[in-house]
């Protein structure tokens, strides 16, 4: 889908190294939304290409599309919810990746409701109704951080719909809230004209990353200096995104006009808390400790069997230290 | 291309009963085969006995949920049938109507009914009805377009005897056009009958309480291909046997049309 | 009873138009048997379509019982030149069909198919199909269907033409006495002069493509008329000859459509 | 239930031109007059107004993406309808075949083909081909159905005639029996165009990359509804053109069978 | 040419089944020019259908040529009782159907399609669909198609049955040129008791169902043989008298198809 736009700016600026370029094809987590625009800014930026690259970049249609991609190997590099890849990586269906950078520090799920429900903490919502995507991650873990929260899973009733009929069900009241991820709140408000309440998991379950950059294994093993400079330059554009949020939302918009400036502008400020590491790590790293401890949460809620330990779904060796 | 039918009994059941079975027999094999020879991920595509040992875990449970699919789509069905015929009839009598109402519907029909779902779910809420909703939009249009197609092409001849007899509009139609425009009318309803399941689905996975289609996600947020394998599976099972019972209606109302016709 | 005013009718199709009648005056009196000969394409099935109602002259008025026809009419039967059965429905069924559409009770009328199927011979096929009639058997069906009707008037469009001599004769004699019994009036169509001239009061001799009335004859032979060795044979010789020479002094078969515009 | 064909000039145009535009223009204006009147969110529905403006905004865009999603629903129809055909020829020709496979076909009609989809990618990736695949799928059916149906519809007569004649199977397949078939097969054709569409957007929806399927991706994405409703109205005139364009295609090939029928 | 050897034929239907043909044997000449006459219903399409190979005996065979039938010939054309034609081909294209089919050249048999079609009156409708013909001209292109092929046997079903007396007798004419031209084996279904004697070197006549041969009588009057009034119009009348007796001999109208088992 960009290819085009490739073979431009690669002819523009840095004609002498065009014939080494590698390509490489990237999917992002889904369409082209504020959250995946950094991909778009790094190879506008030229970020791709100073690492050698010539990056595809295709949309993403969620986790197990994306997951079967990289099965397929119809692509080399893909972004997704790593809370819910891990998920499939400790069923054993989806192996064949490492995760070697974290685009969110935190999972972005969250409870959101409309203010005139009253809802204002997790325990409000015993006898009420949260709707959810059907068979979504945040669908996975609402008993998790409900128990954490403090509030019995089973007095909520989880309604599950198409993803993209949530908003619409949260404005109409169907619901009572919803359970996704945070950076729809600006369509929900735009949906219902109402404030909108945000109870992030990330305050429970803080140890759940929410997107990441993964890289295929076989990738990894042949070829790994080009995907520490593939991880580099990404995390080299997700940060210029946060930074210019405008500017990332308008490149993106170029190369995909039906992504919505204001909507990935929303995102982009949105997403910015969740980007950072804690301590001062460097952008996109993955902690051992954190990842360790998801899988815990995860098998310990009967998401996933026993058995998987971090190297199986991170490469550490990609993971700048802190 | 022979002039003696084959009538006797024992190649009743064979051309009705074996060559059937045999058929998914094979296909059953061969789905095996591939699995086995060609060491495809059962993460991907699982072996029938994968399919069988899963669906033995909880036959109960997928029956349950296999006869709600069931139900939500016969009711559909019914429900698009009677206003496919009521539509096309009204269509098939009228040139000026019929000129104005099929751009319509013809537009209606190529939009992507799962594009709708929001709308269906904040109108209709969950439960059956959106359900019911899908299977009707998704299979009404076979049905009218046959319909037309079989009531427009009543030979001159029949339609000249009606005519002579003064026979009333419904007379008409029911005696002669209707008549004639069977076998036609049950190309469309042969053609809808899977696409109501699969409005069914549809309508399931947009607002999953129940049935296979509740099956399919659930599966799929627990990455169990296997189970939605034999959510799929029971599918095609459901889609296969109510294809047959149109068949089989068929061949109760329109014997005559095989006996005209070689 | 029916009134053939100036009658004319045009075709118009993709390759030019066929004037198939032109101009026909035919006055029928009630309870008259009127046969109608002419040449092969000469516009009779036509003739018969447009008193019949099924379509409308493109001049001048055809008018049954003094009102003019412009849609069929239930007195008026039709038998048409092909069977035209149901082919779903069984023989017995097929006749029954106007009886169900005039909305009579069938129960009523089943006696009366089951005379007509003896008279035509087909007793033993009253629950078959069409398709498993031979072709003289369909066109027997298709004209109890019309006798079931008792209708005023029946327009046949060669009714015998697939029937061998005997039925055909036998039939003639049934159908002279219905004809006599209800005084029906009957406008027939056949290719066979024979026929024509011992069924007919009189005979209208269509011309050839574009059809006009080219002559009417009297047939003043008494009722009832038998066939075969009858005691008029010479009189039916004599019109038979005249009507052939009629026949035969119309061009040589018509050739080509009449191309008007 | 006129004799005299409406023939005219001035009654075609009317009756092939305005009446169509009518019913088109009626249906915008209930819509908007719902909108309006009902008070309707343009969250949930957009005005006609509201998506004719969305529309302006990338008029360019979104044509480019409507010819990418009408080249994926043309090629992949057309292949649909050439196996099909093949298909249904097959079936048609030997009743044991036609016993064997016709469960399996109409199994697999009864799959929803968005499950299939995962496999699909993962087996062809991203491009056309994975959405060319979806097309076929989704649209094979019902052509394979009314082709049978006609093809086994000759009447007696004519297969007498050809069979009298020593014509080959061939011969006897192509001047009789397809020609007899043509009207129902265009049924099928006719019922397969809206859901070729539906395949390709089926297919955009699960690997967007180009095409209004993937617009609709993105319109979610961004909950752009007045974007996902343009794309929809987008489809709905493909919809209509396709349909109109196989009705026209219809009307070349079988003048004949509006003759001999009323 | 033909033999027909002990066939018979019984139809099996949902109710009942019908004995249509019983134990038939006969021999056609080469070139020889046999008529059947029968009652309606007797049989004659069904045995026309064996010789054609289009039905397969129930019992016995039948040989043309010395070949036992199993399937149609191409040196044998069949008029068939019902016209059958293609609605989409227009009148020519209708008749060059057989050219098209056994491979032969259209623009080698378009003259000869012409001339056929100007004998049968049709020069005018050749791009005309058949829906635009009347009854009879249907039947007269039907004809023209079974023409065409020059075949070494016709076996022709009431090819006259829809047409007028004099198109019947011109071509009746016509027919009897190309049987003494070409040598064609002629078997001739026809109700024409009068046509049947001025065809045919013999007439078979058949009794009612099940058809059986009841009496095959030669024709001994010369060729050619005109219509109307020629020289031997006392034979003519005396032979059409005894087959018209024959026929009568018969039962009644059979009733019921014949119930074995
Ligand atoms: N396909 C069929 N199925 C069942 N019965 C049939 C079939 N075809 C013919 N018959 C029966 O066989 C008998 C002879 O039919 P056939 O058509 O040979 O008669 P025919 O002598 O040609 O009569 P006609 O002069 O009326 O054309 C009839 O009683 C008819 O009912
Ligand atoms: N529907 C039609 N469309 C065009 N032309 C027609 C139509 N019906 C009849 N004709 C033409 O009108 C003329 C008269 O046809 P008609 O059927 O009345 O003849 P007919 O006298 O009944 O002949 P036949 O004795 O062969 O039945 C013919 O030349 C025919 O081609
Ligand atoms: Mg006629
Ligand atoms: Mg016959």
């Amino acid at each position: 889908s960009s290819s085009d736009d490739d073979k431009g700016s690669t002819s523009n600026s840095n004609a002498g190294s065009s014939g080494e370029l590698k390509k490489v094809t990237y999917v992002t987590a889904f369409g082209a939304v504020g959250r995946d625009s950094f991909a778009w800014v790094a190879k506008e930026k030229g970020f791709f290409k100073d690492a050698g690259l010539d990056v595809t970049i295709q949309k993403g249609a969620g986790n197990a599309p994306n997951l079967g991609l990289i099965k397929g190997k119809q692509a080399e590099f893909a972004a997704l919810d790593f809370t819910g890849a891990e998920i499939q990586a400790g069923k054993g269906a989806f192996t064949n990746w490492r995760a070697i950078a974290a685009i969110h520090q935190q999972t972005l799920v969250s409870i959101m409701t409309t203010a005139d429900t009253g809802i204002t903490k997790p325990t409000d919502l015993s006898g009420k109704t949260v709707g959810t995507a059907a068979g979504s991650v945040s669908e996975l873990l609402f008993p998790a951080y409900a128990k954490l929260a403090g509030l019995d899973p089973k007095t909520v009733k989880i309604q599950g719909a198409q993803p993209t009929a949530l908003n619409a069900l949260m404005a109409q009241r169907k619901v009572d809230g919803l359970s996704t991820f945070l950076l729809s709140k600006k369509a929900l408000e735009t949906a219902s004209k109402k404030q909108v309440v945000v109870l992030p998991y990330s305050q429970y379950l803080s140890d759940l990353f929410g997107n990441a950059i993964i890289a295929r294994d076989d990738v990894i093993s042949s070829d790994k200096e080009m995907v520490r400079k593939f991880a580099e330059a990404a995390m080299k554009g997700l940060q210029y995104a946060v930074d210019h949020p405008e500017e990332a939302a308008e490149i993106m918009h170029k190369a995909e006009p039906t992504a919505a400036v204001p909507a990935a502008v929303g995102e982009l400020n949105a997403m910015k808390p969740y980007v950072s590491p804690p301590n001062g790590a460097t952008l996109g790293h993955l902690d051992q400790e954190r990842v360790a401890r998801s899988i815990a949460i995860l098998q310990g809620n009967g998401l996933m069997p026993a058995g998987l330990t971090p190297d199986k779904v991170v490469d550490f060796s990609f993971i700048p230290a802190s | 291309m022979t002039d003696i039918e084959a009538g006797s009994r024992g190649s009743r059941v064979w051309t009705n009963g074996v060559l059937p079975t045999l058929g998914v027999v094979i296909t059953i094999a061969v789905w095996w085969l591939a699995t086995e020879v060609f060491h495809i991920d059962p993460f991907y595509v699982p072996s029938p006995a994968d399919v069988v040992d899963k669906f033995l875990e909880m036959p109960g449970f997928l029956v349950q949920e296999s006869w709600i699919t069931v139900q939500r789509v016969l009711i559909g069905f019914v429900i698009a049938v009677a206003g496919s015929l009521i539509i096309a009839v009204t269509l098939a009598a009228s040139r000026t109507v019929e000129r104005m109402a099929m751009p319509v519907l013809a537009a209606v029909n190529a939009i992507p009914k799962v594009a709708l779902a929001p709308l269906l779910l904040v109108w209709l809420g969950f439960g059956n009805t959106p359900k019911i909703v899908m299977v009707v939009l998704v299979s009404f249009f076979p049905v009218i377009v046959s319909t037309m197609a079989g009531l427009t092409s009543t030979p001159t001849d029949l339609r000249e005897l009606a005519r002579s007899l003064k026979a009333s509009w419904w007379q008409t139609f029911v005696k002669v056009r209707l008549k004639w425009a069977l076998p036609q009318i049950f190309v469309g309803l042969k053609v809808a009958t899977p696409l109501a399941i699969i409005g069914a689905v549809i309508g399931e996975v947009v607002s999953p309480d129940h049935g296979l289609g509740s099956v399919i996600v659930g599966s799929s947020a627990s990455s169990d291909t296997t189970l939605a394998f034999v959510a799929l599976v029971l599918l095609a099972v459901i889609g296969v046997v109510l294809f047959y019972l149109v068949a089989g209606v068929e061949r109760l109302l329109v014997p005559w049309a095989k006996a005209i016709s070689s | 009873m029916i009134t053939i005013d100036g009658v004319s009718q045009t075709f118009k199709g993709r390759s030019g138009s066929v004037e198939a009648i032109r101009d026909v005056s035919l006055e029928i009196g009630d309870g008259e048997f009127l046969t109608v000969i002419g040449r092969s394409g000469c516009g009779k099935s036509t003739l018969l379509r447009m008193i019949a109602g099924l379509l409308k002259p493109t001049a001048g008025t055809v008018s049954v019982a003094g009102e003019v026809v412009r849609t069929p009419r239930r007195d008026v039967a039709m038998v048409f030149q092909k069977a035209a059965l149901l082919p779903w429905r069984s023989v017995e069924d097929n006749i029954l069909l106007p009886v169900e559409i005039f909305g009579w009770r069938r129960s009523e009328y089943r006696p009366r198919a089951e005379h007509l199927l003896e008279m035509t011979g087909l007793t033993g096929f009253r629950k078959r199909l069409p398709h498993e009639l031979s072709g003289g058997m369909q066109q027997r069906v298709s004209l109890c269907r019309a006798l079931i009707q008792s209708p005023k008037v029946m327009l046949m469009d060669e009714p015998f033409s697939a029937l061998d001599a005997l039925t055909r004769e036998e039939l003639a004699v049934e159908l002279q006495r219905i004809h006599m019994e209800l005084g029906t009036t009957i406008v027939f169509v056949t290719h066979s002069i024979q026929e024509a001239v011992l069924l007919a009061d009189r005979v209208a001799v269509l011309s050839s493509r574009p059809g006009r009335v080219r002559r009417l004859v009297e047939i003043p032979i008494p009722r009832p008329r038998t066939f075969g060795h009858n005691a008029h044979l010479d009189q039916v010789a004599g019109v038979s000859a005249e009507l052939h020479s009629l026949l035969l002094s119309d061009d040589h078969l018509p050739a080509s459509p009449q191309k008007s515009h």
